[in-house]
């Protein structure tokens, strides 16, 4: 007799209690009419464009009951296949940012900006444009296609002047320099798939240099060896070691500024011409120079790549102009360089014309998804403009807008937007509207000429048309400008602000998985900081985690500082992105603006230059603890992330014998998952991807202080092994993405007291939530620490409720959790192919993370069956196990890193 | 003694009453929007797919949209005051708002998908809709119903790839 | 020849032994004790609030975080474990072994061990996560027919913690019957009924002293397996792991013998001012307070062989992950507690070599506290060390104390000194039967003695 | 044999070798006695040896001790097999740890068995004290309770006094209140 039998029989006069259940039930609303696509309970996709950067990449996005909760990559667009960065995955965090507006607001007499109706608004706004009488200056974000289009036609009616595209990454140095090599001032399209060989002068590529997900694809077919048996040769020339010289094969700190002494000593040995004067101050020695260069001559076609933003010095336009020539003597253009197809990104306005037109002070200011004050805090914005803001978040330009008409989010509109001309895609409203605004197109009341419809379906159903484009021959060669760099003052450092994968410009501030995600290199989150050599560190006095003052000739900010090799010991680095003050909860106080310190002003070459400034670094005694989430670098001899020893191949680490050899009897599959050291390139989408798919919580800065992120794949970053250690000159980075390894004797399973941890019959190490009751025994005797605890009940700030995954338990306070394979992506396949009674085939199921992963480094797949991928790279003599000599028999193998050649 | 027993009994009552009674919803059948009869529909012969039909494809079961009651009460029995009701939510375009009667926690992944699949009745965990005017629940929806007929048809017991996840 | 010491308690007459275990018990509490009461029960309500404020807001107010997911209260359990062992060691294995100066030992030692575990025995439930669920570790019947995970040492834990508790009450309980009822003879109102029901309505008759003395010594001869058994499970949470630092072979012997050492040393630190204040000097005498300290020196020096052994077996087994772990204990972030903790637990104790030390109240008194300071230190050098500095590099990460943590830690002293104030309240602190059993074999030798002149006159005129 | 009614002469010695002579005698003469005394000690309970050869208290403890072991054994194994989940690769019975359980309901129930045995041969808890029973027979005095008819009960007295008795009293059927309330 059961023990309820038992209760009941037994039960006291308490009984008489039980009425209305005390849980008020939930409530279900029908459709109002049957919708045949509409199968609630199930999700439907929808493609788009990603706006986040003007990359462009398609976007699939997937919509639960009319909500979105995850976006990923368009496999059929050719920008990014499939594939999308953590930037692309935080913009359904965009779409539900909680600081949106909710209405439209205007700017009362007091100064207060307070709501209003649309009419209102609408009324202001033609108020606004008459009195304005063609002194009107339409500043936004990066437009192409219609609503290029439809904005052009309405600045021409009020007789104003055509619209002004900002993107503070605009790459003018790139655009001048073609228009001096090549005569078209354009940003071109670099084919890095084709290329042999490719040096960087700079150029972060695989962060945030014009197209990164593309051109991480494109790196990783031409330098993994999981798709090339001859890997490329890639050469970074640049100050600091970011994300994209970790992928280096050889790395040369150049003093900062002295790039184009290099570009042109290269140009000079490939076309055996005298080498420049001065070569002593770029500190490379000359040997190496002759070697790279003949690389370059022997693997035809090379690829060049300038300078990027962070080292956008005085001297960029020279070592661009040097890069350029050299692309041409090698005979890369039309191979890897196309300079006749140009990007979008040639439709921008430069630096200068937009701080010319700030001066200016137009009678009207129309501000569209631009946030021109953060980057440049000097313009003048004020009392004779009148400002109307059509952003959908407050920003620290729209603070001092006077009407602000939000506009949708891009995951809420119409629209369409093309990177290149052979890449146009088209946007399509994935949900009706969150809030009270309208499209700005709508604002505008421009009736553009409309796409004919078949156009549209079939834009709409692959979101992307493809259209041939012929390539063009250069122009003639142009002299290149004579400049010298002047020796670097004492006591002064040069500035080095880099932009990172997560945080771009500063736009993805206010999302809290971009925060919460540790930087790739440096791993702290959630602040912004400054970068010194430990050398330097010493010399000044500097501890880690103090308070540095760093005072330029036009302005200081106080960052604390991060101590780490990876930057000459001349050059402060800085971090782009943070120190917004008025741009979200999560983006406010993230250490100050290190805007304050460049340049306001265009240089003399009427171009304005990010990297052009000295500081000097004052101490201000104060601390602030940075959240440091991997405070080790060091893999001792642990054979954590193993490198291909150039000496004789190693055994593959086999387990122990064992006394227990308990063999799991798995019937119909045993999933398992391989991760390519060679191809990961560190950038966290997976980590993004994640925590989009299975509700993974965040709990702010204070919590990451003390290692409480909750992050179920983390990549830990390894400088060189016991076997070669890495060396200031040759830094030998590895990133290793550790998700739960989903071991056969888990150590976690048989310490667990309640069988919340237990084995699956499908190889997968089971975490039952709600039977656990949070002993944490399981993640202490885990030797991969990938189990984490919920220390808090997860908040999401309304509306960021409604991304929830309804396929996965939000869990509750006090619950442990780990990586689970997206089991709810494994079982919602079994389910449809044993309802369709079809087999299951490799690739059916795909996780987050490898799903959304640029370079294919994740593969996920069924270990019994030999036909998968995963069991061929299971067996592949690259592959080990993580700490195998443990016996814990983990389902993840790991394949080495290629023997760092430089 | 008097107070002694008195003591116990409260104290046991609570321990019930926080551990067992309170979800018991057994006696609860809360008043819906339309008092829609079950009993009438069934045996005019609408099957129970007819207006939840997303049961085969789909997690949820599925709500029949106010159209589809429409589509009948246009003509049948318009003048009846619950269809009165229906077609204010009609005129109004306001879809109407069910009260949820059985409902499983959130730690539980349930699919009506692979059920139907595999051939198990409504009325095996429903109760007998059929006969009931106001839908009641009569099946406990407790693991121990649920474990003891997937032991029984030996389907997937494994708690974290068939519910728990 | 007898020891001195035996023929002490010859001295006295039972009914002034009596008069004077009881004294304390019958006289109403004095000012310093309620004093000392109060102060515990504050401490009480500190931990009290402290906990409710976790429970409240989550598991983060306290220091815990990844990688290290235990620190203060898995180290506050295994403390007060380590203190219930020695009451045991005394009251049950002494028994067997007939020492001469268990009896003054005895009911309070045992006394310690039933409130050290507990308050032991808060700590399994306070430190989980869901704390309002800590009965599924018990494999009782449920309607979702699920059990417990045998495997676990933590359900081992369940099982040995409940057990000891469950048999030391006994013992503790049964032995205290015969005084209960003395108490109930000499009391009146509620008190009479308290102590009469508490007596369960012994009068000492041949008929229940049999199977009574029956019952210790084989309780005596249960428990003795039964504390060794308790603390090696105690020690497999940590030696079951996998973790370098934890998985060592040593932990069951080194945890029995810490807990043994810092359980002695707390009796030392409770009876010291017990005798003082309660005016017990005759029958606690120094002779007795020296043979613990003996003991002491004993379990220190097995405890400090198992640090060197650790050390040694990480170093002579070359693997990579044992000596990284043991190296980064001494001189990691956490180099000031471990070295507190080997001076506390090895060099002081050597102190009790010098006969001066030991038979001073204050260097008793003094050196017991260190070494109890040195022993809960240990504990948390073990847990957290060990999770901060695990396999991959990558994830170490330190914990620091917080508030709250602190408040549970002082709430578990608060606690444990409350009960033991109460204890000594409400009954005799000295096992009445023993020690007048002592008294009369001491009168029964002296008779001897004297009856064939070895006895010098003053010594027989003293009894 | 316990002396079931409460008539017969009752004596309170100081001294303990005469109280314990006085009993061997009376035990001896086969009266039914009950004797009193502060002190429980091995000397005086091997020689007046009140039970049979052995003391049930043992017997009953290796009974209970065996079935906490049994009963632990099978509740492990049968609940592991109840709902089999496989466990870091570990066998479902994994017999090892299931021993440390065993152990310890082995102690568990022998020490229930101990003490249970022990209240039934002792007939505690007992609310009302025997009629002989005096105060100072739990301080410093040892008693001894003859039951005897009244006419021998003169006879007792004096042999009583002669082996050094203090006091010696008659005891009539008063059966005692109700939380043993001794009479002073």
């Amino acid at each position: 007799m059961l023990r309820r039998d038992f209760i009941k029989a037994s039960t006291l006069a308490a009984a008489g209690a039980a009425s209305e259940a005390c849980r008020q039930p939930q409530q279900i609303l029908p459709l109002l009419a049957p919708d045949p696509r509409l199968i609630p309970g199930r999700p439907q996709f929808f493609a788009s464009v990603c706006r986040e950067c003007p990359a462009g990449c398609g976007l699939v996005v997937k919509v639960n009951d009319g909500r979105p909760t995850k976006v990923e990559g368009n496999p059929d667009h050719p920008v990014n296949q499939g594939k999308l960065c953590l930037r692309g995955q935080t913009s359904v965090q965009g779409l539900y940012n909680p600081d949106r507006f909710r209405q439209p607001m205007t700017r009362t007499a007091r100064g207060q900006l307070e709501a209003i109706d649309w009419p209102q608004g609408m009324a202001r706004f033609q108020s606004a444009v008459a009195t304005a009488q063609g002194s009107i200056a339409w500043v936004g974000r990066l437009e192409t296609g219609t609503l290029d289009r439809a904005i052009r036609a309405w600045l021409t009616r009020h007789q104003a002047p055509p619209p002004l595209y900002y993107e503070h990454f605009s790459y003018d140095t790139l655009r001048r320099s073609f228009q001096i090599t090549y005569g078209a001032p354009i940003v071109p399209i670099f084919r890095l798939d084709r290329a042999r060989s490719l040096i960087s002068f700079g150029a972060d590529f695989l962060e945030t240099y014009i197209s990164n997900v593309e051109y991480a694809h494109q790196f990783s077919d031409i330098h993994s060896l999981a798709h090339t048996p001859t890997p490329a040769y890639f050469l970074a020339v640049m100050p600091r070691v970011g994300l994209t010289a970790a992928s280096a094969d050889e790395y040369w700190p150049a003093r900062a500024g002295t790039e184009y002494l290099l570009a042109q000593a290269l140009l000079a040995v490939v076309t055996n011409r005298p080498l420049p004067a001065g070569m002593e101050q770029c500190e490379i020695p000359m040997d190496l120079i002759e070697r790279a260069a003949q690389r370059l001559a022997e693997n035809r076609p090379s690829l060049v790549l300038g300078p990027g933003y962070g080292n956008d010095s005085p001297t960029a336009l020279a070592c661009q102009i040097a890069v350029n020539q050299l692309n041409d003597a090698l005979g890369n253009t039309g191979q890897t360089v196309l300079p006749d197809v140009p990007h979008a990104l040639t439709q921008c306005a430069t630096q200068a014309e937009v701080i010319e037109l700030f001066e200016q002070r137009p009678r009207l200011l129309l501000l569209h998804h631009a946030n021109p004050l953060y980057h440049h805090p000097a313009l003048p914005l004020g009392a004779p403009t009148f400002t109307v803001s059509f952003a959908s978040t407050m920003d620290e330009t729209t603070q001092r807008a006077d009407l602000i008409l939000p506009d949708h989010d891009f995951l809420e509109s119409w629209g369409d937007y093309a990177p290149r001309a052979d890449a146009p895609g088209i946007l399509q409203p994935t949900r009706i509207p969150l809030y009270d605004t309208r499209p700005t197109l709508e604002v505008l009341g421009e009736k553009p000429a409309a796409y004919s419809d078949q156009e549209l379906q079939r834009g709409l159903a692959a979101g992307v048309q493809s259209a041939a484009v012929a390539h063009r021959a250069p122009a003639t060669p142009a002299v290149a400008p004579n400049v010298s760099l002047a020796p670097l003052p004492a006591g002064e450092y040069t500035l080095i602000p880099f932009p990172t994968v997560q945080l771009f410009d500063g736009r993805q501030a206010n999302r809290s998985w971009a925060q919460e995600i540790a930087d790739p290199m440096s791993k702290i989150a959630w602040d912004g900081y400054c970068e010194l050599h430990p050398e330097t560190a010493k010399r000044l006095g500097y501890e880690p985690n103090d308070v540095v003052r760093l005072r330029s000739p036009f302005g200081t900010a106080e960052l604390p500082l991060f101590v780490s090799t990876w930057i000459r010991p001349d050059c402060v680095g800085v971090l782009i992105g943070q120190g917004h003050s008025n741009y979200g909860m999560w983006a406010n106080e993230r250490g100050d603006n290190i805007h304050r310190l460049q340049n306001p002003a265009p240089l003399a070459d009427g171009l304005w230059h990010a990297a052009s400034v000295t500081v000097k670094l004052e101490s201000t005694g104060k601390n602030r603890p940075l959240a440091n989430l991997q405070t080790e670098r060091l893999q001792r001899d642990k054979r954590l992330a193993l490198a291909l020893s150039s000496k004789e191949p190693e055994p593959p680490t086999t387990p122990a014998a064992s006394f227990y050899h308990f063999h799991h009897p798995y019937v119909n599959h045993r999933w398992g998952m391989a991760i390519d050291l060679d191809s990961c390139i560190g950038c966290n989408a997976c980590q993004a991807a994640c925590y989009a798919e299975n509700n993974i919580a965040i709990w702010g800065r204070s919590s990451a202080l003390s290692h409480r992120e909750m992050t179920w794949i983390r990549v830990e970053i390894f400088e060189g092994d016991q076997g070669h250690p890495s060396t200031e000159l040759n830094p030998d980075l590895r990133f290793l993405p550790i998700p739960c390894q989903q071991c056969d004797n888990a150590p976690c399973e048989y310490v667990c007291p309640t069988f919340a941890a237990y084995h699956t019959d499908e190889g997968l190490n089971g975490q039952v939530y709600n039977r656990c009751v949070g002993t944490r025994y399981c993640s202490n005797n885990c030797i991969y620490k990938v189990r984490r605890f919920n220390w808090y009940t997860p908040q999401w700030p309304e509306p960021l409720n409604q991304q929830l995954n309804p396929d996965v338990t939000v869990r509750a306070k006090g619950v442990m959790e780990k990586c689970t394979f997206c089991v709810q992506r494994i079982t919602q396949v079994e389910l449809d192919a044993a309802t369709n009674q079809r087999p299951m085939r490799d690739g059916d199921i795909q996780t987050a993370c490898e799903q959304t992963c640029p370079t294919n480094a994740i593969v996920f797949g069924d270990l019994l069956d030999p036909a998968s991928r995963v069991a061929r790279l299971a067996a592949d003599n690259r592959g080990y196990g993580l700490f195998a000599d443990e016996n814990t028999y983990p389902a993840v193998t790991y394949l080495k890193k290629k023997a760092r050649r430089g | 003694m008097r107070p002694l027993a008195l003591i116990v009994a409260l104290l046991f009552g609570a321990f019930l009453w926080l551990y067992y009674l309170q979800d018991l919803p057994f006696r609860n059948a809360p008043q819906q929007a339309i008092s829609f009869s079950h009993q009438i529909h069934y045996e005019r012969g609408i099957q129970c797919a007819y207006c939840h039909m997303d049961a085969p494809r789909s997690t949820f079961a599925g709500m029949p949209s106010v159209l589809k009651c429409l589509g009948c009460h246009r003509i049948v029995i318009p003048q009846y005051p619950e269809i009165q009701k229906l077609h204010v939510y009609w005129n109004t375009q306001t879809p109407i708002p069910w009260k949820r009667v059985f409902w499983v926690p959130d730690y539980v992944r349930f699919n009506h998908q692979p059920h139907i699949a595999a051939g198990v009745q409504c009325q095996t965990c429903h109760g007998s809709i059929g006969s009931m005017d106001r839908v009641r629940q009569r099946v406990a929806f407790r693991m121990e119903t649920c474990i003891t007929c997937h032991r029984a048809m030996n389907a997937r017991t494994d708690c974290f790839g068939a519910c728990h996840h | 020849m007898p020891l001195r010491s035996e023929i002490e308690p010859a001295r006295f007459t039972l009914r002034e032994v009596s008069d004077e275990i009881l004294r304390p018990v019958e006289a109403p509490p004095s000012m310093r004790y309620l004093l000392g009461l109060a102060f515990s029960l504050l401490c009480v309500a500190i931990g009290v609030a402290a906990w409710g404020r976790q429970l409240y807001i989550g598991m983060g107010v306290s220091g815990v975080a990844w990688p290290v997911m235990w620190a203060m209260y898995i180290t506050c359990f295994v403390f007060w474990i380590g203190i219930a062992h020695s009451g045991t060691l005394i009251s049950a294995i002494l028994y067997l072994f007939r020492a001469k100066f268990r009896p003054s030992f005895s009911r309070a030692s045992e006394a310690m061990t039933i409130f050290a575990i507990a308050t032991a025995g808060l700590f399994p439930i306070l430190h989980l996560g869901r704390a309002w669920r800590f009965y599924w570790v018990f494999p009782y019947p449920n309607e979702r027919r699920i059990w417990v995970n045998f495997r676990s040492p933590l359900v081992l834990d369940i099982f040995a913690i409940s057990t000891y508790l469950t048999v030391s009450l006994i013992f503790w309980y049964l032995g205290m019957v015969p005084d209960f009822a003395e108490l109930r003879d000499r009391a009146l109102g509620w008190r009479r009924t308290l102590y009469g029901v508490l007596s369960l309505g012994w009068v000492g008759s041949l008929r229940q002293k049999a199977p009574f003395l029956k019952l210790y010594i084989l309780l005596a001869g249960l428990a003795t397996p039964l504390v060794l058994s308790v603390h090696t499970m105690v020690s497999w949470d940590f030696a079951l792991s996998l973790l370098p630092g934890w998985h060592e072979e040593i932990f069951p012997p080194y945890f029995v013998a810490g807990a043994i050492f810092s359980g002695l040393a707390m009796v030392l630190t409770l009876v010291i001012p017990l005798r003082h204040f309660f005016h017990f000097e005759k029958h606690i005498t120094m002779d007795h307070l020296e043979a613990l300290a003996k003991l002491i020196i004993l379990t220190s020096s097995i405890v400090a062989y198992s640090y060197a052994s650790e050390y040694f077996t990480a170093w002579y087994s070359g693997d990579t992950y044992e000596r990284t772990a043991y190296f980064l204990r001494a001189f990691g972030h956490y180099w000031k507690p471990f070295w507190l903790m080997s001076v506390c637990n090895v060099l002081v104790p050597l102190l009790f070599f010098f006969r001066r030390v030991r038979r001073s109240l204050v260097g008793l008194l003094v050196v017991s506290i260190l070494i109890n300071v040195g022993m809960f230190l240990e504990r948390l050098v073990i847990i957290v060390t060990t999770l901060a500095y695990s396999f991959d590099p990558g994830s170490w990460g330190l914990w620091h104390l917080t508030w709250v943590e602190a408040g549970i830690v002082i709430g578990s002293f608060g606690w444990f000194m409350t009960l033991f104030l109460l204890f000594v309240q409400f009954a005799p602190s000295l096992p009445m039967a023993e020690v007048k059993r002592d008294v009369l074999e001491a009168k029964d030798m002296v008779a001897t003695l004297s009856a064939a002149h070895l006895l010098s006159e003053e010594t027989v005129h003293a009894a | 044999m316990p002396p079931d009614y409460f008539v017969g002469v009752c004596a309170s010695f100081a001294d303990q070798k005469l109280w314990r002579a006085a009993t061997l005698a009376a035990q001896d003469s086969g009266q039914a006695i009950e004797a009193y005394g502060p002190v429980a000690d091995e000397a005086t309970m091997r020689l007046l040896r009140p039970h049979s050869p052995q003391n049930p208290v043992r017997l009953w403890t290796l009974l209970g001790g065996m079935f906490g072991g049994f009963a632990a054994f099978a509740m492990t194994i049968w609940m592991s097999r109840d709902w089999p989940l496989v466990v870091g690769g570990k066998p479902i019975v994994s017999w090892p740890p299931f021993i440390c359980i065993c152990f310890e309901m082995t102690v568990l129930f022998a020490s229930f068995a101990c003490m249970g045995s022990f209240l039934a041969y002792a007939r505690l808890p007992q609310l009302t004290l025997p009629a002989a029973y005096r105060p100072e027979f739990a301080v410093d005095h040892f008693g001894l309770f003859i039951a005897c008819a009244p006419p021998e009960a003169e006879r007792w007295q004096q042999q009583l006094t002669a082996e050094g008795a203090q006091q010696v009293w008659r005891i009539e059927n008063q059966p005692r209140g109700r939380l043993a309330l001794p009479t002073f």
